[in-house]
């Protein structure tokens, strides 16, 4: 269990803030794919019980900064939305596994559907520096993309958006931007984002025999591999998310 | 220096302190581990075992509620075998008595999952679980059916040599009834309580939130419920208790300690912060300090008129 | 403009909205005056009355416990003369449907009580309290019996004209069973949930915080247990259901109606902020607005399977 | 129900505190012996779920400032403590009857036991104006008085204290600071603190046939007349702490 001192904590549009965090002295070891649990509750409540899952958005360890990107959706992010600087946060983490990041030479797609694309950004970041990158962002609107073209371009990656109401990039899904691409060209993909976009791209890699990885969601209980709340159907059977995950190989992943 | 004595007896078991992991909230202890030395809690309960591996209810499994969760894990378990063979090697690792949770669909059940275990020396005790809201056809019903409570555990204590604990189920009108039950079929020790049956809904889907609709009520919420059922058995029944439901705190362990629970279990609180486990020992031992109580047992029933 | 229809049916009664205050948290309706527009509200239920004037139990009656009170009030109230003599002409003016909520020891207790508030036109109907906790020898018994159940809902329903509400406790194994036993009987509504049992302990004074040891447990806390109860309840019978336990928001609201509640009541909210109780219906409005629904009984029973 | 900007919420002892509210404009009247009921939770929280009733422990209403003196004792009182300056503070009040407070040329004995003493305090700004106080303040230790001592004594009035331990003035208890007064010649005398107190004072009174008032403390579920939970037995049935009360005369109030 961790605390920290909250550096900054800034609304960058309606419902997304991005809060930067002091990163405790005694963790080291933080990688593309770890999230932290957060509390959320007050001194001396329990009311919100529960932690609250998010992924590790980007870390710089000479600044000793770990950021977080999240999306204002329910009362425990609307209560992250208050925090102050200075105030403190207190944490599980960093937790999961991680993604694969000893790649090479390699060219890598990386593609975010909606507040899926915030874990990416970290990976995209570590990757870029020995790799040819495509990101594909999807959203639904442009709003919920201005953020991550403007971080995605600065790493050097070649980025494409797509948007439901077509008011940024391509007016559909970020699918529909994969299709585009000539996907046999990549030697690993890596997405995170709604259930049916993975579905998609699953189909899609298995047809063209391509391997990746896809970073899952599932509620929370205990974020630590206590609880079994979190489990989701691999091939290997049941698998938490909190423990064994948030990655796994794609090929591995069961959809219902 | 006072010399502050935590130890408390459950039935022939001594614990060092009262503070057990709830089942089913700390796994097999392994991942615990990660975070605190277990071996410094009481014992360790861990996840209901049944006949055959089980994968569990669908997603979500879990919803947050004013300061309670519902979960409807649904007893994933990779059954007894898959518990002998690859559970309790590791657990037999750590200096710490083990309580085998075990869940069935008929008294058939009970009794060969009892048998099973009963060989094994690592495992202090068994607790029977006939109260779990989240499995079809059975689990709960045991716990709401006295004369079946009787008769599961006169049929698992003839097989099982060691601990045998009757965890209940608070979702009946007369708690007491089920507890004098448990009592007159042989139980060691009884376990209260466990999880409220509830539900919630998504207003956005127009859905139950849960995917098995409805789940088990745990965490401070239900501690109320809980304190009072442990209340209401302890002075009806002579077997110790281990109260549970809603612990969060030392204040809140020595509430049902005073209420007449001999040993406490914590759940949902070691999912939010597993630290707290033991936190709340230290927060009891800090209390007996303060008030200069030396034995756990000035402590237990104090409550009671 | 989207005409937003929040009317809702008990029985033959509509209300212009499914916001009531609960039962023994808004008094007589005066206090409550003072801070909101009480004539805003669907309907009022008044506190519990009974034979004879009543005091109470003994201070401390009220504890907080995590999101819930614990309360044990023990029904003080002026007795059904010192209602029908001093309360019910205030009452008379206001123009909105009230429901007297009655509470006895006996069936007689009950019929008498019914048959004084029969010749009463300004009154809307009586809700038949079968599960209050906090009465000596009766008041939850009944409850938990659902023969009894049965019995006070026929008695009572020879005698009273209006519409008979039957409050039930959830302190049982099987609701839906009382549920239907309070239809057989001839109840035209249903209201859930009442109070669960509950204590806490003050670990300073080693003894129960309240007075009375018990007390019944509202709140939010209890909501995932009364929205499970009026789902269960909803899909087994035909009448009517007043849902409630732990409303806060609109939100709160719309899981009862969508749990099958046609109407929703407002107990600790009120007494935490008596502003909420029209802040729920505007949430109500909005919610409908949002999603392009007209009428409310598009919602009521729309998470039912 | 109001929301009130906090000016300040100081420290003044280890567990007493002293926070200045703005007073909203639509409020005219607080009397002493007023309370107010806060709301301790926070955004989106249900726990802890009740408010707290808080005496007013003075009023200044050309600053537009109200005082609340309080002793933090547990989980409420310990969020109140955490309140900084410019937050904001939801309560419903002010609330209650209030003291009596058109006398003039009197001799009136004021006696405060613990922080029974701090509603007392606006009461004897009031009434000190034109008559004559004595006040009798006790505690368990110097710790619990020197405020009060110093504040009371600020009004002109006459001041005593005792404390259980005899770290300040009288050791005892402020009811042997009563026996050492001659009560005869007081005109009225107003009272708040622990039950035993209230209770001998009481005996004293009806023994010397002296008229006064008792503010009471009862445990309050809504502060507004609603539920009954924080009645007291007097001559004339159950009072409403909240709404009859918290100031009875003390002839009518039944102690057990
Ligand atoms: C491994 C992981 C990483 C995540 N990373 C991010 C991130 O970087 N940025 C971001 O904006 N969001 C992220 N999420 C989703 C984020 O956890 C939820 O949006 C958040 O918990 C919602 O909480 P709330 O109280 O605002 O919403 P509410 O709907 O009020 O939450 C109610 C309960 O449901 C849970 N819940 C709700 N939505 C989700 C969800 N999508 N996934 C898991 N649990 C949920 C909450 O944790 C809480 O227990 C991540 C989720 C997981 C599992
Ligand atoms: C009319 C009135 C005026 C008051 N004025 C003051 C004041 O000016 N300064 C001050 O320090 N205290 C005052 N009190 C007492 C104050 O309300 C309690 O100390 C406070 O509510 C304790 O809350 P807590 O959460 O810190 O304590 P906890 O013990 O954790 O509270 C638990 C519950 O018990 C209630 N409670 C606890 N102690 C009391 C008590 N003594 N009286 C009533 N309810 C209690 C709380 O409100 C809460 O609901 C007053 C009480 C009343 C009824
Ligand atoms: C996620 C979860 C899983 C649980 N699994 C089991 C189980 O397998 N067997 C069992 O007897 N109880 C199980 N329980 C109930 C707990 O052991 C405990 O009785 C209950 O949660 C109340 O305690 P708490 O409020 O401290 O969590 C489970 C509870 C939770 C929250
Ligand atoms: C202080 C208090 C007094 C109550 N008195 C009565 C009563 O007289 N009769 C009754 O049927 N229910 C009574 N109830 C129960 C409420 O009407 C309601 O069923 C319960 O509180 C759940 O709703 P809530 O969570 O919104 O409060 C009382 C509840 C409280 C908190
Ligand atoms: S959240 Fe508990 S095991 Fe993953
Ligand atoms: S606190 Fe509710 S009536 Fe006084």
């Amino acid at each position: 269990m961790n605390e920290s001192r909250i550096k900054s904590n800034i609304q960058i549009s309606e419902n997304y803030f991005l809060m930067e965090i002091e990163s405790p002295d005694d963790i080291k070891d933080i990688k593309p794919g770890h999230f932290l649990n957060l509390r959320v509750n007050s001194i001396n409540s329990t009311d919100p019980l529960l932690r609250r899952p998010i992924s590790i958005h980007d870390y710089n360890p000479e600044s000793g900064s770990v950021f977080l990107l999240y999306k204002r959706v329910g009362r425990g992010t609307e209560i992250l939305s208050t925090y102050k600087k200075d105030d403190k946060i207190n944490f599980l983490g960093p937790l999961g596994n991680g993604f694969t990041v000893d790649f090479k030479k390699k060219k890598i797609l990386l593609m975010g559907g909606g507040m899926g694309a915030a874990p990416l950004y970290y990976l995209c970041r570590v990757l870029s520096r020995e790799n040819r990158l495509t990101v594909l962002l999807g959203a639904n609107d442009k709003d919920e993309l201005v953020y991550f073209l403007e971080i995605f371009k600065n790493t050097g990656a070649e980025v494409h958006s797509a948007s439901i109401d077509g008011s940024c990039g391509h007016k559909g899904n970020v699918i529909d931007l994969c299709l585009m691409e000539n996907i046999y060209d990549y030697d690993y993909i890596y997405s995170c984002g709604p259930v049916p976009m993975l579905k998609e791209l699953q189909k899609l890699a298995f047809e063209k025999d391509l391997k990746g990885e896809f970073s899952l969601e599932e509620r929370m209980g205990c974020g630590i591999g206590l609880c079994l709340s979190c489990v989701c159907k691999t091939v290997k059977g049941n698998q938490r998310v909190c423990k064994e995950g948030p990655v796994f190989p794609l090929e591995e992943v069961i959809f219902e | 220096m006072l010399e502050i004595d935590l130890s408390t007896k459950l039935a022939s078991l001594e614990l060092k302190n009262p503070v057990i992991t709830a089942s089913g909230t700390c796994g097999f202890g392994e991942e615990l581990n990660e975070y605190i030395d277990i071996e410094k809690l009481g014992a360790l309960t861990v996840k209901g075992i049944t006949v055959k591996a089980w994968s569990g209810n669908k997603q979500p499994r879990i919803a947050e509620t004013p300061s309670g969760i519902l979960n409807s894990i649904g007893l994933e378990n990779p059954g007894i075998t898959g518990f002998i063979d690859e559970k309790l090697p590791v657990l037999a690792n750590y200096r710490l008595p083990v309580f085998v949770n075990i869940s069935g669909h008929s008294i058939d059940d009970f009794v060969f999952l009892a048998e099973k275990l009963a060989p094994y020396p690592e495992i202090s005790g068994i607790e029977v679980n006939v109260s779990c809201p989240n499995i079809e056809g059975g689990g709960m019903a045991f716990g709401t059916d006295s004369s079946l409570v009787y008769q599961v555990t006169r049929e698992v204590r003839k097989v099982y040599p060691g601990i045998v604990i009757l965890k209940l189920s608070p979702n009946v009108t007369d708690i007491v009834e089920m507890a004098q039950a448990a009592e007159e079929g042989g139980a060691d020790v009884i376990s209260l309580i466990n999880t409220l049956l509830g539900m919630k809904i998504d207003i956005k889907r127009r859905k139950p939130e849960l995917g098995n609709i409805f789940g088990g009520l745990s965490g401070p919420a239900i501690k109320p419920v809980a304190v009072r059922m442990v209340y209401q058995v302890a002075s009806k029944v002579k077997i110790p208790i281990i109260g549970m439901g809603g612990i969060m705190s030392g204040s809140d362990a020595i509430e049902f300690l005073m209420a007449g629970a001999s040993a406490v279990a914590v759940g949902t609180a070691a999912m939010v912060n597993p630290v707290l486990l033991l936190k709340i020992i230290d927060e009891i031992r800090d209390f007996m300090k303060d008030n200069k109580i030396t034995k756990l047992s000035e402590i237990i029933g104090q409550a009671l008129l």
